[in-house]
């Protein structure tokens, strides 16, 4: 019974094709391909919709007040109000930018962004597409949103739109490093880049209840959170959100669009999101498995989207509590901290792997971390301590 | 149609003919600098094509390896290509390449 | 045989080395970590010193040896070596033990310099290094460490490098151990010829074992001439009669450094040295008795009253310390002399604690006082720094030998023992017996001096020190006095642990007639002490309290003994003189007489070159100019093909190409 | 091996090739040279070395384009001028072209089709990094480290 549950959507899909049966096999696999994409795409823009209203909810929440609550039951039909809104809009283009450019730019940076949704598996046998390389593909493809940016600061032919691109690109450039060697433990560790043998590999428990997710190993966990910070820069989020920073350059490259186009922007910096958490949630915290086996009843892409749900949330949090850091700032901390991090995270995976995975390789590990870690505060601290601050009218 | 290893032959001939144009008949270096990466373009593509097309397949896939290697050292070039464009701009506020002959005989 | 703890004894000067290093490496400002590292290296240190020492104790005469080779030449092979046996294990329980004292009273000690993180890294430096020496089982690495330790001593005693008497202190340090050691050196050398290895014990083919010896002993004279040029190194580094001058001037360091380097440790090492390879000095002796050992007796005689002499009229309070500690060391050298070398080492450990004692209560003194060392310009200070001056009393009745409670008494008494049992000549104990009045004599007059008396000058604005100072004084007090449970004749515990045999315990031995001799001794010299000194230091009708109550007696002796015999002078007129006027010389040499030959021969060369330059430039250069000529003109027709457009060149490539490709296609 | 992928993938890669070395403004030209790179990736992928296309859009996508647009946008002030097209250039390449050409359709070895081969998956190509190839991989990293520094050092700011 759960596991028909658990596999209702393959077999939708089964079902679907078996209308097929008898035309050529390239049919097939085309019918096949664009059931997966308009699944994805169906998904995803839901969720899309539903996170742009929840986050706006969630702030309102931090920030103690009330948040959207009049369009629909409880505010849940704002992003329709919103769709129509930026669909009406007139799109303005400016009168010296390179147009073709310009147009080019946000169809690139959305499509760039739903490929890389492509390749993570949402649950047991639920991969739109399987590459051998699929990791590889994300990151492949994720490059090239810097070119889109790049686009959209140059077509705009505006200061604040190609400072703003210039930022955007020196920050997710010099995190894309850390953010790709981090990844690189648990690559080595499983010996494959395709995420479906990293979910698989995250499958066991310790004991039947402690889940083998690499997130509890002292390097998954280091790596993890490098990760995850990474992933808050190359999605432009706060505090990271330098290049579209509204009180220094206006809104970075995306100050010249308007309309249905900047929607679009907008939608690809919340897939870029989408698709960085749903790597983590792969790589590090066991993909689609349960926490706890008893709990394997509950399907399988419940699980890949609460564990989302949950990245997601904190997202929104760190956006919600954290102010903007200074370019220098996040520099700095990219080359200096996050990279040799970085590193010593595959030192303390290979240190882990060779004692033998088990408690002696998790101590070793977490002794390694510990070190670096350590030296690397002492060597980094400028002594020069944040003042109290007093806030004298605030109370 | 199934293509064969001639068909991409050719199509690496041409890409490799096209990037020449590009190194020979632009005057901006940055052009030579793209015309020199498409005619490693179009080496690589013949190697993997030759790979693909033994008629015993090699272990370990020689023609794979030498394209990683190759796009790896034409990255190396590339970057020093592109930096010795802006200092050669910053030197003599220009990037076009007729005028760079300091070292005439 | 537990030999495993062997393998694990190399950290024990490492780990000190390592915290050094890693001081080395801090910015100046981080002198809590830098105190933080040093102490931890040195509680490492200690640790493993303790788990060695028990380890020990599982047998009679413990020993066990690690060797490995350092490097190969031909057929030579160069083997080093750590050794542990009682004697090591006593000397690294001592050394880590007192090193850890002072290292924590330094923490208080130092805290206004601004040099802080250097010293403790040069600090836990000699720690290491010293701590390697006495497990060194090969006497080329005991020479390594001795040479270190000699470096760190340098790099102390000239710590206040701005001072220009602490500088020259520790040259003349460094020089005068250096002469010393040359003879170590020479020595050595001597020892590998004759016997082709240099480890002390490799499973019965070292040095001092049964096969080595009897290589020596086929020459008893040369082997005691290997033994005297040994222990000219001893000589050097122990302050020992002819090169004793630089010990009293290396109390230019800062305190903590006369204390653990000076006084309880590396001074030392001397004694140790003598009492590692003493098979060496006893070979082919009758009864003990060899050629080579009476001069170890005689100089070590020598050393010990001169010093107790000089001490008596010195004013500056580490000065008289200083010389004690070279009376002290010259006692040690006679108990070795005359066979009693588990009494030597035994003093020597007592020695380590409760000179630390002293050294550190003057420090403190010194603090109290800011900066003052002139014991006429102290006084009073008993009710000024209670602390200081309880511990500062027990050392200074452990030093003097004051029976039943204190350790230096025990281990006096048995040098006295072995002395008297001399078989070569009698004149030892008795001087030694005069020695033991004269320390007591001149520790009284110090103490009265700085504790008793009423305030002047330097003692007015006196202190108690910090606690993290009073501490180690404390600990070291307590150490000075239950270190005697392990002394006494009823239960010679440590006696019997360095020679290797079980203990016995029996009370009777207690009383015997030297105890009452000591007593007696030790009594004359406080009594004489008290009765010269009753109004040191006091305003008086007859004299200023600047004078010396033996000043005033008899001025000429005095003024002998508070020069410093006129040593340094000595030396100053003769040996030194005479190399600067070596020195001269050579300049002169060089200048005038060597310079010309080398300008005469200059002179001819240029002659020469002038020769060979006309037929150069008249000849020769024709033809070659003709050459060029061509060359350039050929070049300036082809440089015209050489356009600078890179263009040009790329397309020219590609048209070779082609017609490469059109070459293939004819061909075939 | 498909016919029409093989079709549109090459009138796509030659199409952006050719605009990327003719196009005037050198924004587009530089961004039809992405486009031309994507399609010899696709190529790869088409000959079935994905990893070697994957590391193609990677590289060349990610950075080398990147590094010629960043340039452009750092010599923009040379940009505008309009500038001659060498001609003999056209000549040449066409006539390199043609005598390719000629001379692989003359060598009959050369027409066959592709055998049936195993996947080539990244474990394999990672053993053979790791094992045969290890010395050129480490070789590699050197010349890229020294190309790095290289590059920093040729645009470091002349001090005057």
């Amino acid at each position: 019974m759960s596991k028909s549950i658990d596999q209702v959507f393959v077999n939708a899909k089964q079902w679907l094709l078996s209308w097929l049966a008898g035309s050529p096999g390239w049919v097939i696999q085309v019918v096949s391909i664009l059931t997966n994409i308009f699944a994805l795409l169906a998904v995803f823009l839901t969720l899309f919709a539903l996170i742009s209203v929840l986050e706006r909810k969630i702030l309102a929440r931090i920030q103690n007040r009330y948040g959207p609550n009049r369009v629909g039951p409880f505010g849940l039909f704002q992003p329709i109000a919103d769709g129509i809104k930026m669909l009406i809009k007139e799109d303005i283009v400016p009168a010296r930018a390179d147009k073709i450019v310009h147009f080019l730019a946000p169809v690139l940076i959305a499509a760039t962004a739903i490929l890389t949704l492509g390749v993570i598996p949402y649950g047991r046998n639920m991969t739109p597409f399987t590459i051998d390389g699929g990791i590889l593909f994300f990151f492949a493809v994720g490059s090239t949103t810097e070119l889109a940016v790049f686009m959209a600061g140059w077509g705009s032919n505006n200061k604040f739109s190609m400072l703003g691109a210039m930022r955007a690109i020196a920050q997710m450039f010099s995190y894309e490093l850390p953010l790709i060697i981090t990844v690189l433990p648990v690559v080595m560790v499983v010996g494959s880049l395709t995420p479906e043998r990293i979910v698989a590999a995250q499958a066991e428990y310790t004991f039947g209840l402690v889940p083998r997710w690499f997130v509890f190993t002292p390097w998954g966990a280091a790596a993890f959170i490098l990760f995850f910070v990474s992933g808050l820069v190359e999605s432009n989020r706060t505090p990271f959100d330098v290049p579209e920073g509204e009180s220094e350059i206006v809104a970075g490259h995306m100050t010249e669009y308007s309309g249905f186009k900047y929607a679009t922007f907008f939608m690809a910096e919340y897939i870029g999101m989408f698709a960085i958490s749903g790597l983590g949630v792969t790589l590090f915290l066991g993909g689609w498995h349960a926490p706890v086996r008893v709990l394997e009843i509950i399907p399988s892409y419940v699980w890949f989207f609460v564990k989302l749900s949950v990245l997601l949330f904190v997202y929104i949090w760190v956006r919600g509590t954290l102010p903007r850091t200074r370019i220098d700032q996040i520099m700095n901390v990219a080359w200096k901290f996050m990279l040799p991090m970085a590193f010593t995270c595959i030192i303390a995976a290979a240190v882990w792997h060779y004692a033998g995975r088990g408690l002696r390789g998790w101590l070793w590990s977490l002794l390694v971390i510990a070190i670096v870690y350590t030296a690397l505060s002492i060597l980094l601290d400028t002594r020069r301590k944040f003042a109290q601050r007093v806030y004298r009218f605030a109370e | 149609m199934t293509p064969t290893l001639q068909i991409f032959l050719i199509v690496s001939a041409a890409l490799f003919s096209i990037g020449l144009l590009a190194a020979l008949s632009r005057r901006h270096a940055i052009f030579i600098l793209i015309g020199i990466e498409m005619m490693l373009a179009a080496a690589n593509l013949n190697f993997i094509a030759f790979w693909r097309f033994a008629p015993k397949p090699h272990q370990p896939p020689v023609g794979v390896m030498l394209a990683l290697f190759s796009i790896a050292i034409s990255a190396a070039e590339a970057a020093v290509g592109l930096a010795m464009i802006i200092a050669v701009y910053r030197h003599y506020r220009t990037t076009n390449v007729d005028q760079l002959d300091q070292l005439k005989g | 045989m537990n030999s495993g703890i062997v393998t694990n004894l190399w950290p024990i000067p490492a780990v000190p080395c390592a915290a050094s290093l890693a001081i080395l490496s801090l910015s100046n400002a981080r002198r809590k970590s830098a105190a933080v590292l040093a102490v931890i290296g040195q509680v490492f240190a200690l640790g493993i010193s303790i788990f060695a020492f028990v380890s020990t104790l599982q047998t009679y005469s413990f020993r066990a040896v690690q060797n490995f080779t350092w490097f190969t030449f031909g057929d030579q092979t160069l083997r080093l070596g750590f050794v542990l046996d009682p004697l090591a294990a006593a000397m690294l329980l001592m050394i880590s033990l007192v090193g850890l004292c002072i290292f924590v009273f330094s923490i208080g000690y130092m805290a206004e310099d601004k040099n802080f993180t250097r010293f403790f890294a040069y600090l836990s430096f000699f720690s290491g290094a010293m701590l390697g020496l006495v497990i060194a089982n090969s006497l080329l690495l005991l020479f390594i460490f001795w040479e270190l330790v000699g470096l760190a001593s340098y790099l102390l005693i000239g710590f206040w490098i701005e001072r220009p008497s602490a500088a020259a202190a520790a040259k003349k340090a460094f020089i005068t151990t250096r002469i010393g050691d040359m003879g170590f050196f020479l020595g050595m050398l001597w020892l590998y010829n004759r016997s082709g290895t240099l480890l002390f014990y490799d499973g019965g083919s070292g040095c001092l074992e049964s096969a080595g010896l009897a290589m020596l002993g086929a020459s008893p004279a040369v082997a005691g001439f290997i033994a005297l040029l040994i222990f000219c190194g001893a000589i050097g580094k122990s302050g020992q009669f002819p090169l004793h001058v630089w010990l009293p001037d290396a109390m230019e360091g800062p305190t903590p450094v006369s204390a653990l380097i000076h006084a309880a440790t590396m001074v030392a090492a001397g004694v140790f040295l003598v009492a590692r390879v003493y098979p060496l000095f006893s070979l082919g002796g009758i009864n003990g008795v060899t050629s080579s050992l009476t001069v170890v007796v005689w100089i070590g005689v020598t050393t010990a009253l001169m010093a107790a002499l000089i001490a008596i009229a010195q004013a500056d309070i580490k000065r008289i310390l200083a010389y004690s500690t070279v009376s002290q060391l010259g006692l040690m050298m006679v108990s070795l002399g005359v066979g009693g070398v588990a009494a030597g080492i035994m003093h020597l450990l007592a020695h380590g604690f409760f000179k630390a004692l002293l050294f550190l209560g003057s420090g403190s003194v010194i603090h109290g006082c800011h900066g003052e060392q002139d014991i006429r310009k102290m006084g009073g200070l008993r009710r000024l720094m209670p602390v200081t001056f309880v511990t500062y009393a027990i050392g200074m009745m452990a030093l003097s030998g004051v029976p039943f409670f204190f350790s230096g008494a025990w281990t006096k008494e048995e040098i006295l023992h072995a002395t008297e049992h001399w078989p070569r000549s009698h004149a030892p104990y008795f001087l030694m017996l005069a020695g033991v009045v004269l320390t007591a004599l001149y520790m009284t007059r110090q103490i009265i001096y700085v504790f008793f008396g009423n305030s002047r000058v330097a003692s007015e604005r006196a202190h108690e020190s910090p606690r993290v100072m009073t501490m180690p004084l404390i600990a070291l007090a307590v150490c000075a006095i239950f270190f005697s449970v392990v002394l006494t004749p009823a239960w010679p515990w440590l006696h019997a642990y360095l020679r290797g045999e079980p203990v016995q315990f029996d009370l009777a031995r207690l009383i015997q007639p030297m105890l009452f001799l000591s007593l007696v001794l030790v009594g004359t010299g406080l009594g004489l002490g008290i009765w010269m000194y009753r109004e040191a230091g006091v305003q008086n009708r007859q004299r200023s309290a600047e004078v010396d109550p033996l000043e005033y007696a008899q001025p000429t002796l005095f003024r002998f003994l508070a020069n410093k015999m006129w040593i340094d002078e000595l030396y100053g007129r003769t040996v030194i003189a005479f190399s600067w006027a070596a020195a001269q010389l050579s300049d002169w040499m060089d200048r005038y007489f060597w310079d010309g030959l080398v300008r005469g021969f200059g002179a001819v060369g240029r002659v020469f070159a002038m020769l060979t330059t006309s037929v150069d430039e008249h000849g020769i250069n024709a033809g070659v100019d003709g050459t060029t000529a061509g060359t350039r003109g050929l070049g300036r027709l082809m440089s015209r093909a050489h356009s600078g457009q890179i263009q040009t060149y790329l397309a020219a490539l590609a048209v070779g190409m082609l017609a490469l490709l059109l070459l293939y296609a004819w061909l075939g | 091996m498909n016919g029409a992928a093989f079709i549109v993938i090459s009138i796509l890669t030659l199409a952006a090739a050719l605009a990327a070395a003719t196009l005037r403004k050198l924004m587009h030209a530089a961004l039809s040279f992405a486009v031309a790179f994507v399609g010899i990736a696709a190529f790869f992928f088409l000959l079935g070395a994905e990893f070697v296309g994957l590391a193609l859009v990677f590289i060349y996508i990610g950075a080398v384009a990147v590094l010629i647009v960043f340039t452009i946008l750092l010599t923009r002030r040379d940009i505008e001028k309009d500038r001659g097209f060498n001609w003999s250039g056209v000549i040449i390449a066409v006539a390199l072209f043609c005598g390719l050409t000629w001379s692989i359709l003359k060598t009959p070895s050369l027409s066959i089709v592709a055998p049936h081969i195993r996947a080539l998956t990244v474990k394999r190509i990672g053993e053979a990094l790791m094992t045969s190839y290890v010395w050129p991989l480490q070789c590699i990293g050197l010349l890229l480290t020294a190309a790095l520094i290289g590059a920093l050092v040729l645009v470091m700011e002349e001090k005057r």
